[in-house]
């Protein structure tokens, strides 16, 4: 199993993060990469998608839909009982898992591209439909669907926060613009993309660093939870992928997907939704566990996985 | 020179309040507000502004005695719970004492 | 009528901004776009002057810096009386108009590009040429000309904003470097341009939409003039455009030019020079207003209108 | 501890007055000053500091009583009528006083 | 309302320093600091942030009495002769009076 | 002798921070060049290492470091005695000269390019090696070696300050991945490197412009001595690329090496190790003169030096 180089950008960061090495990328920087990813991923689905007709994708679209409905519901009662957190926090926790995060997307893109594995290039579109579901779970969770609840705010939340506008507006301008269209500026979008993520994950090590030593606080069982259940939604995923009829690579961008915790969208929409819940347990999880233990050993297996399921050749 | 006494009240709170913060002050009567980005640490450990939300903002309020002890009351009763948040109020002196008064033409348009 | 992708950022930006989106960048990154920007512009335009003769542009030259002196000369007047405004406003703003927005031109340049019309390369030297003597006649035009004008610290306003500075610095750096000797930078200044227009314009969406709601208090007249008079100015520009020879390419660039209100170089200027006028009512005017009329309607009207004046075929 | 009073001037004022204000402070006797980027809402409107000099700067400076009063009041006289631009005074202890005394040693050099 | 009187204890330091403050500020008993980025000059010069470590941190730390005079004395004694650093004490009143007392749970984690 | 336009961009800055331009670089930017350099540097670095083998370059690795550690013993009489400068201030000046600068090492790379000449491509490694040896010798210069020295704290500052971890991240990175896995990350670090070297020599100028009115007070001793020692050292470090068996450029780079002075690394640890020294004094040095001396006389310079070494012909 080869490494590869932007994950090493990402232990880099890790390794200098723990050695309490002086080196910091300033919070301006960190905006503009998400910037350019998030951009850049939301253009090259939407160009994918002006080739497609948006009809022949409904289907999937509701199954992954569906999928995001049903992550959050399954990761609650197991936060709520067998790892035994208060009612906020599983809630807040099942929402993160249920989500997905947009960076382990590109890891896991960029992993296929370098192991010539094409996928379907509009996958960015499920990336947005998996956002907001598991959001709306974790808040009906708490809240219950009474006659206060604020459904204009909440909706103001979910789905004008950065990481939402951003993919959105990306995939519809790509739409728009199609192929040619976006052709003068692939130079900044596509053709640094994975420069942009280097320098991404190198920053990610060091944020993941300083979560590191937060994580022993928060016992061992929620970070089990951080490794059982992204083994356990990846096989939903790859599952799900299998019977969509997605291709091999599809299945291993949708299991990885499924397996993703949010770090971004959902941590900001639950801290003014559920603001009772703990924001340092939902980071240690996902961000301190999840996340590092998928893009370096996570996607491997999920690409093995796929290609058990897509019959041993692969 | 004639200056006027006020108070200084000063909230550090995590980055994510501030269009809610702004909005308080404009409700209870503040006639401005100054902001300047922060990290720190408290009872809510280290909050060091890195990465997205992980940062706070240390937002000034000079205004006159009622409306500092109505502002730090709300705060107190709607944020002290379930985020990151603290306050503090001193004296200072100021030249225009009107630009500070509270309550007339009330700020109710977000910033930042 | 197809909108330019880089266009669909600026409504992407401006949609976000409108709906209260959390979207926002960073002021550093703002100032390394239009860094880019700038140099990217002056770096073209100085290779182009190095394959041309001063000598042959002089008339050029002069036809270009009267119409600066004339345009703003033009504005005083209606500001002042049309519309009705303290003197000190109505001298700002009409240096604003007289004078040209850098982002204005990057959107006419890119917007020629993609429908593959040539104009003189040259153009960048015209907009330097542009941004500086209508802040002079705004000056004058309050404080008329006496003994206790600071000239001094007034050059420095006008000659060594950050405006200029890029924009004839790229200008230099190009002319003296030459096409070889640009070539090993070009990878930045010119293969992302695009692309960092593109995020430029997102941001500036997203401060028109901050701008827009300042708008309504300063009246109907001041939109009235903040449409009509860049129709107007456009108009003088393509004339003269057509009269210097140039190219279409070249009459739409002069036209849009003339058109475009300055939101960087002036405004900083006239708030030293003239700090009684007041700042907010010029950029919700120049940036409001005129910008996206501008870059969404404008420019295609211009375009119809210098193909009118070459000749119907165009 | 041996510590002394003196004065504490605090400036908000929008940021491209930076140099000029710098300047002043210098030949108004200050002997330091620290600026920090600041953003916020006052008579003048909402300074949210996104673009190009749309932002404000936070002034701070420790000296006597004297010194104080002197940039205030030209500070007030040069530019509140316009410029965004408010300034109150507090009292705080310090440590090194011979540090914070006005007028001796002018600091002309602008800064940052 | 009731409020508890404290100390607001404020530290302008060159930047590289900030790891030793922060260490030093939770030995000896500070329950939290914020700080800000800041520039600014003095008599080690002009300190302008443009680049590396050419910049200034501004601390705050709201404690008693106590605390603030051992953090006053303590950087006192250990920087000011080497570093570029200023420090000034004020009063301020607190609504949580616990969140700011000295020396229980001490914080020694480093920040930012 | 033609002039680089990287370093024209150098004098655009300087010309503009001379004349008090309010042209600014955030410092979030700054930052983000270095960064890209750094890496870039190591990673261009890295992958030539790849193809080497790390046993016939030891012997060369230790001629570097013998360098490293004889610069800074020599440097340090001159300043103590022939400046008269107090112990701590020549120690730590001793360190910034017996050490690098990454950003002239760019240049000097850049140059060579520019001109044709090829250089062993795994300088980078010769360039961190001469980071750190110097450190150590001004502190034992001013400490010396006593029980008390705190080597934790100082290996610390020493190979965990940003330039070292960065510089040795692009190393091992590039080492590891080899040609063809940096392949997909060249569009940022390799393609925009010159553009990018660009806009931080433009930054370079604006800082240097700042360190100038500093500078007279420093005295004319230590300003000779910034120009003398780095000639003096670009012969050694000429000699030595000669007897290395180095070709032109790579005696050209050793050279210029040589003769740099640290203004990243050396600064931020000599700051911690020996605060005592006035760290205006060796920055009003190394950043004011010798950093502007080398990149427009120097190299030029050196690159003569070296073809007479190696013949006239070169
Ligand atoms: N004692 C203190 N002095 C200064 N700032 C504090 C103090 N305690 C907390 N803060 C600031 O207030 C923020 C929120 O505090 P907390 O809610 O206690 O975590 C912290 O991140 C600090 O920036
Ligand atoms: N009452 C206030 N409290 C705190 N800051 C204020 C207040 N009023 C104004 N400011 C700050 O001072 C700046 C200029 O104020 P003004 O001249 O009133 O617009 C504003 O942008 C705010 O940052
Ligand atoms: N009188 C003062 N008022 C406000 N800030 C000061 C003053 N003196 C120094 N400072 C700040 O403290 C830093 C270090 O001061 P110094 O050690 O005197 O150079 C300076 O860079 C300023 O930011
Ligand atoms: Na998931
Ligand atoms: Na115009
Ligand atoms: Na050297």
């Amino acid at each position: 199993m080869t490494i590869d180089p932007v994950v090493l950008f990402f232990l880099l960061g890790l390794t200098a993060g723990l050695l309490r090495s002086d080196l910091r990328l300033p919070s301006a920087i960190y905006d503009f990469l998400t910037l350019i990813l998030l951009l850049g991923i939301g253009l090259k689905g939407g160009v994918e998608l002006s080739r497609q007709s948006l009809g022949t994708l409904a289907p999937q679209m509701l199954a992954i839909l569906l999928m995001g409905f049903a992550l959050p519901l399954i990761a609650y009662p197991l936060l709520r009982y067998a790892v035994g957190l208060k009612r906020p926090d599983a809630a807040s926790i099942a929402a993160h898992y249920g989500s997905v995060s947009v960076g382990t997307y590109a890891v896991v893109a960029a992993y296929l591209v370098s192991q010539g594995i094409v996928f379907e290039e509009y996958m960015p579109l499920f990336v947005v439909l998996l956002e907001v579901p598991a959001i709306l779970v974790g808040i009906v969770l708490v809240r219950g669907i009474t006659r206060s609840t604020r459904w204009g705010s909440l909706a103001h939340e979910v789905f004008l926060g950065k990481g939402v506008v951003l993919l959105t507006g990306g995939l519809v301008i790509g739409w728009v613009a199609g192929v040619e269209g976006v052709q003068p500026i692939e130079g900044l979008f596509f053709d640094l993309f994975k420069g942009v993520l280097a320098l991404f994950l190198l920053e990610m090590g060091l944020i993941v660093a300083g979560q590191m030593s937060d994580m022993r606080r928060y016992g061992l069982l929620l970070m089990v939870f951080a490794i059982a259940f992204p083994l356990f939604a990846a096989s939903i995923g790859a599952g799900l992928g299998r019977m969509l009829g997605l291709s091999l690579g599809g299945t291993v961008v949708l299991a990885t997907l499924a397996a993703s915790a949010s770090y971004i969208a959902v941590p900001a929409a639950m801290r003014m939704a559920v603001p009772e819940a703990n924001p340092a347990l939902s980071l240690a999880a996902s961000l301190g566990v999840t996340f590092p233990f998928n893009i370096v050993v996570g996607i491997p297996l999920y690409h093995a996985l796929a290609r058990y399921l897509h019959g041993a050749g692969g | 020179m004639h200056t006027d006494r006020r108070r200084l009240l000063t909230i550090v709170a995590e980055a994510p309040l501030e269009q809610n913060l702004v909005q308080d002050l404009g409700r209870l009567g503040a006639k401005g507000y100054t902001i300047t980005d922060a990290r720190g640490k408290g009872s809510r450990g280290v909050r060091n502004g890195q990465w997205e939300h992980s940062g706070n903002i240390r937002v000034e309020v000079v205004c006159d005695a009622n409306t500092a002890d109505a502002i730090a009351a709300h705060l107190q009763a709607r944020y002290y719970d379930s985020y990151a948040l603290i306050l503090f109020i001193g004296d200072v002196d100021v030249l225009r004492p009107e630009k500070f008064v509270g309550f007339s033409e009330p700020l109710s348009k977000s910033g930042a």
